[in-house]
């Protein structure tokens, strides 16, 4: 499937960059992602990846080099609806419930066939607190509801900031976990991490980020 | 791969707003008592004549109603700003001119409604004739859901700054002014008994271009402040 | 000897048995308040003449006037159980002082609105700013934001520690609200509310009042006992006694 | 008993101001009523989680 | 292990206080703006008669003053809570009153000091007496400091929750009143040709008393309000 | 320096718990720290860690059992200027530059002696960023500016709240080399991580809570 396929890559950056105040914050990047395929960008702190991610996901501009998606030029719309940011910020509200902040998202974005709200949070390891308000949950468990959301809805293309941050030993296992699910299925994941991860299937890509 | 349609889209944003508010329903009720604070003042500080009063109840009502608007628009973009749910809005899928159209909605329904629905009491207070009252209430009616969709494109070019609080109060006068003066128009005719259509068509219209403009104008703006 | 008066106190305080006590004297509190109302309200409506003054209108003060002592009244209530709350960190004392303010605030708008309603009559308005009826507007604020603050917290216990330091704040407020009579001397209408001063009013008169004063204070002491009741049951959730209620009332 | 309910004329004030008086307490009273029944239900819900969870946490993963 | 002295300490929060509003020297405008904008709307709501903004002018002028204040108050602890410096400030070694005391004097340096320069030229749009201005500039000079200690101690009560905005004016009303009244009973004493020492010299009292009690209710209150 | 002393711990535990709405948070604890000692504090998402530490800061209040400091039943005052305490927020100012940022924690607290700001950023590699408002920087720069503090102002008892998150590699090396030499004059920590630790001065203690 990597091989060299007619199948234009998933996503592909050439000469990508991007500038604040005219300097530039990561320089030029090269790198593309097909389908069943996971990329690892790491790089010290400040390199850049955060902004790599919010760049990927739409919420800032290219400042040089191109970007394609799926062999096309990169537009908003085309992959807005397949694409699922996860930052720093969980975007999850405090006043509502996890089911509740599940249904949201399942309200813009739908939801994968035969996957509903309380399965996933059971599978996160969150059964029990499906109607606990969010600001009630700690710093991992919030990150689990998160991490819930990634595999409620449908999408192509995963964007993760550090999804390791917070997490227990068994918050790992499950992010892998739920990459490995993603990837067999047919996806493309972006994941930036300090940590070793250690994934299971095959070695990741890796996007290196030069301070 | 299915995004979901647009319409069930924007009933899950205003869905969620509201019931966003009803969870903190303590907060429904504070422009509303801000109002009635900032009334109440007013007689301490010029002294309790009541003709005195009576002569600019409704011009005090009107300033007040649009001061708890300001101060509660503010808070339209700030909490979604900084848990990062605002950031997943404009990932979504749909369109974001209309899902920003039922945030608005939203809060106009929970910030200003409270407020038209005192603002008898709060006339009443200050001794405004009975007979003038329902036009204020009309005048409040197309004022106040200009004013939050206006009030919305501002907030959102100020979403990616710190200083919003004032900086928007600052922005938004201008936008006030033709406002109040269309507003407190038609009461002050009426209140002479003269004919006060003319001015509150004005304001229809543009309510009505408003509605049309307002959220596409605020998408951009959001795109724009949170570009950096 | 006085020795068990201490005791009793203390072992009042505590929840389980407080929640006990109340269960079984708000029955009676309940029944002697409606009868008590009953009688003054007979009394006052049916038996009392008519003032040579004001007619019948002023068979509202059986309400008004009584509402207004115990708006003042429970504040004093709230702010004694408050200070015991911060200093001794009781919890009855602060479940007391959070679970009056509500009735407080009840009593403060019945005060404005029956007042209001009496105004319109006898002085042709039904509000003005007067500094008697200003105050008592300003001691429902005070209220409000005792509540406000209250629910404003996640954490009920230091939502009430934080808002019985406010009603603390705002007893040294009372007193500013009462004397502003004299500072902010204006039309003053309070002269008219003096024409039935208590001395030379009818003991026709008198006694329903007094009777419809103790109706207002039994009421707010059974109020108060099935509120810190609730109250108790929601602040002591871990606990075993309240776990048995909620499973007995399950169960049925 | 007509005489007594026009109240010398003063009816449309003396009825409502009573009227107020009754509701508002009315409403006091019943409100701890409702608290105390929702407070029970939610207690209610919280043990049947706490249990799910501990049996949950003694059975392994 | 030698933790700075009292005065070294308090020097270090003051400076900070008042670099941070350098910093951000756009935000000291604001207040002032937003004074501009309420004074400026009100003729547009009342209509344009001289002899009544005249009339009516002291008594805006203070509204305005204060309500703009209860803006900028809301402010206070928000930064310093949000991003952990207030439960750094509260494990200081030294007492934490004095302290507060200086991040309310840093407070009202910024944002009352600026009103109060403005104050003038509010008055004069509205036709104050040029006489009269001295009376009214001193009133708010004792008047604005008095609401910055008894709003500091508001505002340390609600740190610990999200609604703070109306809920502080909610709580400050009470406060706010007998201060109104002193001072517009001073102007308009003046206003009158009375004497008007006597009012001004109650609100001095209370300042004095508020200068010393006040930080420590406020240390008091923000324990009680982060203790969750 | 472990064994029988009778030097009493610098702080030490008895039955410690934590209420939140009459539930407890963490069970009752007992642990005791002596000077140079560390001591992980282990545990699940959501087990009260964040939690334990604010408490020993004196953020919270004891719910039961007995907290001692040096013996001494354990009072603010006695302790507040040998704890520090670093968070999931770092309490600095997004304004103010790294240095400025010292300078206030260094004008409340003391500074230690022969210790600079711009000496201690160098060291913690953030040297050329001296200067520059702290919103400007990464999230694991910002990290650094914290840990930054601890070697700044004198204190005995650190309480560090995962404070290897956000982190890369040099980073993470960066608070072990800081812990060892906190612990090598004498002070003690307590020390938060979901990560493996890998410390070199010895076996920590380790303090588990469950959920
Ligand atoms: C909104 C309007 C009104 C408010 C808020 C109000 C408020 C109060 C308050 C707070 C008190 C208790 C004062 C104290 O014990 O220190 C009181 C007492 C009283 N009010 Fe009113 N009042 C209002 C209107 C009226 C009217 C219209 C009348 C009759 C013309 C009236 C007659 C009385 C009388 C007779 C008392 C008992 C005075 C006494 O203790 O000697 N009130 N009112
Ligand atoms: N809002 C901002 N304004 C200006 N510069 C910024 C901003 N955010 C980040 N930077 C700078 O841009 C660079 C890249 O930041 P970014 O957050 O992308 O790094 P990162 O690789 O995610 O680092 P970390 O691992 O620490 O999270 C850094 O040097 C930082 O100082
Ligand atoms: N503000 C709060 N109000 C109510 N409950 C809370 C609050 N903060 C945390 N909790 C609850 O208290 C428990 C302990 O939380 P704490 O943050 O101490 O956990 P933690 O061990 O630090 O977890 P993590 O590793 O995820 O950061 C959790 O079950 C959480 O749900
Ligand atoms: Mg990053
Ligand atoms: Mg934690």
């Amino acid at each position: 499937m990597i091989a060299a396929a007619p199948v234009p890559p998933l996503l592909e950056a050439r000469a990508l960059s991007f500038f604040r105040a005219d300097e530039p914050v990561f320089g030029p990047l090269d790198f593309s992602l097909h389908a069943g395929e996971l990329a690892l960008v790491e790089g010290d702190n400040g390199s850049g990846k955060t902004t790599l991610l919010r760049l990927l996901a739409g919420l800032l501009h290219v400042g040089a080099g191109e970007l394609r998606w799926r062999g096309e030029p990169w537009q908003r719309e085309a992959c807005a609806g397949e694409t699922l940011l996860l930052g720093h910020q969980l975007g999850l509200k405090a006043d509502l419930s996890a089911r509740e902040n599940l249904a949201v998202a399942a309200g813009l974005h739908g939801r994968r066939e035969g996957a509903s709200a309380d399965g996933v949070l059971a599978a996160i390891g969150l059964a029990g607190y499906e109607d606990e308000p969010v600001r009630r949950l700690s710093a991992g468990q919030k990150k689990r509801v998160a991490l819930a959301r990634l595999r409620l809805l449908p999408a192509t293309l995963w964007l993760l900031d550090e999804p390791y941050a917070n997490l227990d030993r068994a918050g790992i296992e499950l992010v892998n976990a739920l990459l490995e699910e993603h990837i067999a299925q047919g996806g493309a994941a972006l994941v930036t991490s300090h940590g070793a991860v250690s994934f299971h299937g095959g070695a990741p890509r890796r996007i290196r980020m030069h301070a | 791969m299915s995004a979901a349609p647009l319409s069930r889209a924007c009933a899950a944003v205003l869905r969620r707003d509201l019931t966003l508010a009803w969870r903190r329903r303590g907060d429904i009720a504070m422009p509303v008592l801000y109002a009635l604070i900032v009334v109440t003042l007013f007689p301490f500080a010029l002294g309790p004549e009541d003709a005195l009063l009576q002569r600019i109840a409704s011009g005090v009502v009107l300033v007040t109603v649009l001061l708890a608007m300001l101060l509660a628009l503010d808070g339209l973009f700030r909490g979604d700003l900084e848990d990062g749910s605002l950031e997943q809005l404009m990932l979504a899928p749909q369109p974001l001119a209309p899902l920003l159209g039922m945030k608005i909605l939203a809060h106009w329904l929970t910030t200003a409604l409270p407020l038209i629905v005192i603002a008898p009491l709060l006339a009443g207070m200050l001794h405004l004739p009975l007979a003038v009252q329902p036009v204020l209430l009309l005048a409040l009616l197309l004022a106040t859901p200009l004013l939050s969709l206006l009030g919305a494109v501002l907030v959102a070019l100020t979403a990616g700054t710190r200083r919003s609080g004032m900086l928007l109060a600052l922005m938004l006068l201008p936008l006030c002014v033709p406002v109040v003066i269309f507003a407190a128009g038609a009461v002050a005719a009426a209140q002479q008994g003269l004919p006060w259509i003319a001015p509150l068509a004005w304001l229809g219209a543009a309510l009505a271009m408003a509605v049309v403009l307002a959220p596409l104008a605020c998408a951009a703006a959001l795109r724009i402040a949170l570009d950096a | 000897m006085a020795n068990w008066i201490p005791l009793w106190v203390h072992k009042l305080g505590s929840p389980p048995l407080f929640y006990r006590f109340a269960g079984a004297a708000r029955p009676w509190l309940l029944a002697l308040a409606v009868l008590a109302a009953a009688g003054g309200l007979y009394g006052g409506l049916v038996l009392a003449p008519s003032d040579y003054q004001q007619g019948d209108a002023y068979r509202i003060i059986f309400i008004h006037v009584p509402s207004a002592w115990m708006s003042l009244f429970i504040y004093g209530v709230m702010a004694v159980a408050s200070f015991v709350a911060l200093v001794w960190r009781v919890k009855l004392a602060e479940v007391v002082a959070m679970e009056s303010a509500p009735v407080g605030a009840a009593f403060t708008f019945i005060t404005l609105v029956t007042g209001s309603l009496w105004g319109k009559p006898m002085w042709g308005t039904w509000w003005t700013w007067d500094a008697r009826l200003t105050s008592e507007l300003v001691l429902l604020f005070l209220y409000l934001g005792v509540i406000g603050l209250y629910h404003a917290f996640e954490d009920r216990r230091q939502g009430a520690r934080a808002a019985a330091f406010l009603a603390l704040i705002g007893i040294v407020n009372v007193p500013i609200v009462h004397f502003s009579v004299n500072w902010w001397n204006t039309l003053h209408q309070g002269s008219t509310v003096r024409i039935l001063g208590p001395s030379k009013m009818a003991p026709s008169m008198l006694w329903p009042l007094l009777t419809m004063m103790a109706a207002t204070k039994l009421y707010y002491l059974a109020s108060l006992c099935s509120r810190v009741r609730a109250d108790l049951l929601a602040l002591e959730g871990g606990k075993d006694w309240v776990r048995k209620i909620a499973e007995a009332e399950g169960s049925r | 008993m007509n005489a007594f309910l026009a109240m010398g004329g003063y009816a449309a004030y003396v009825w409502p101001a009573y009227a107020v008086f009754f509701a508002v307490l009315l409403a006091d009273a019943i409100a701890p009523r409702l608290r105390r029944g929702r407070i029970l239900r939610e207690l209610r819900a919280r043990l049947a989680r706490q249990t799910a969870r501990q049996q949950r946490g003694a059975a392994p993963p």
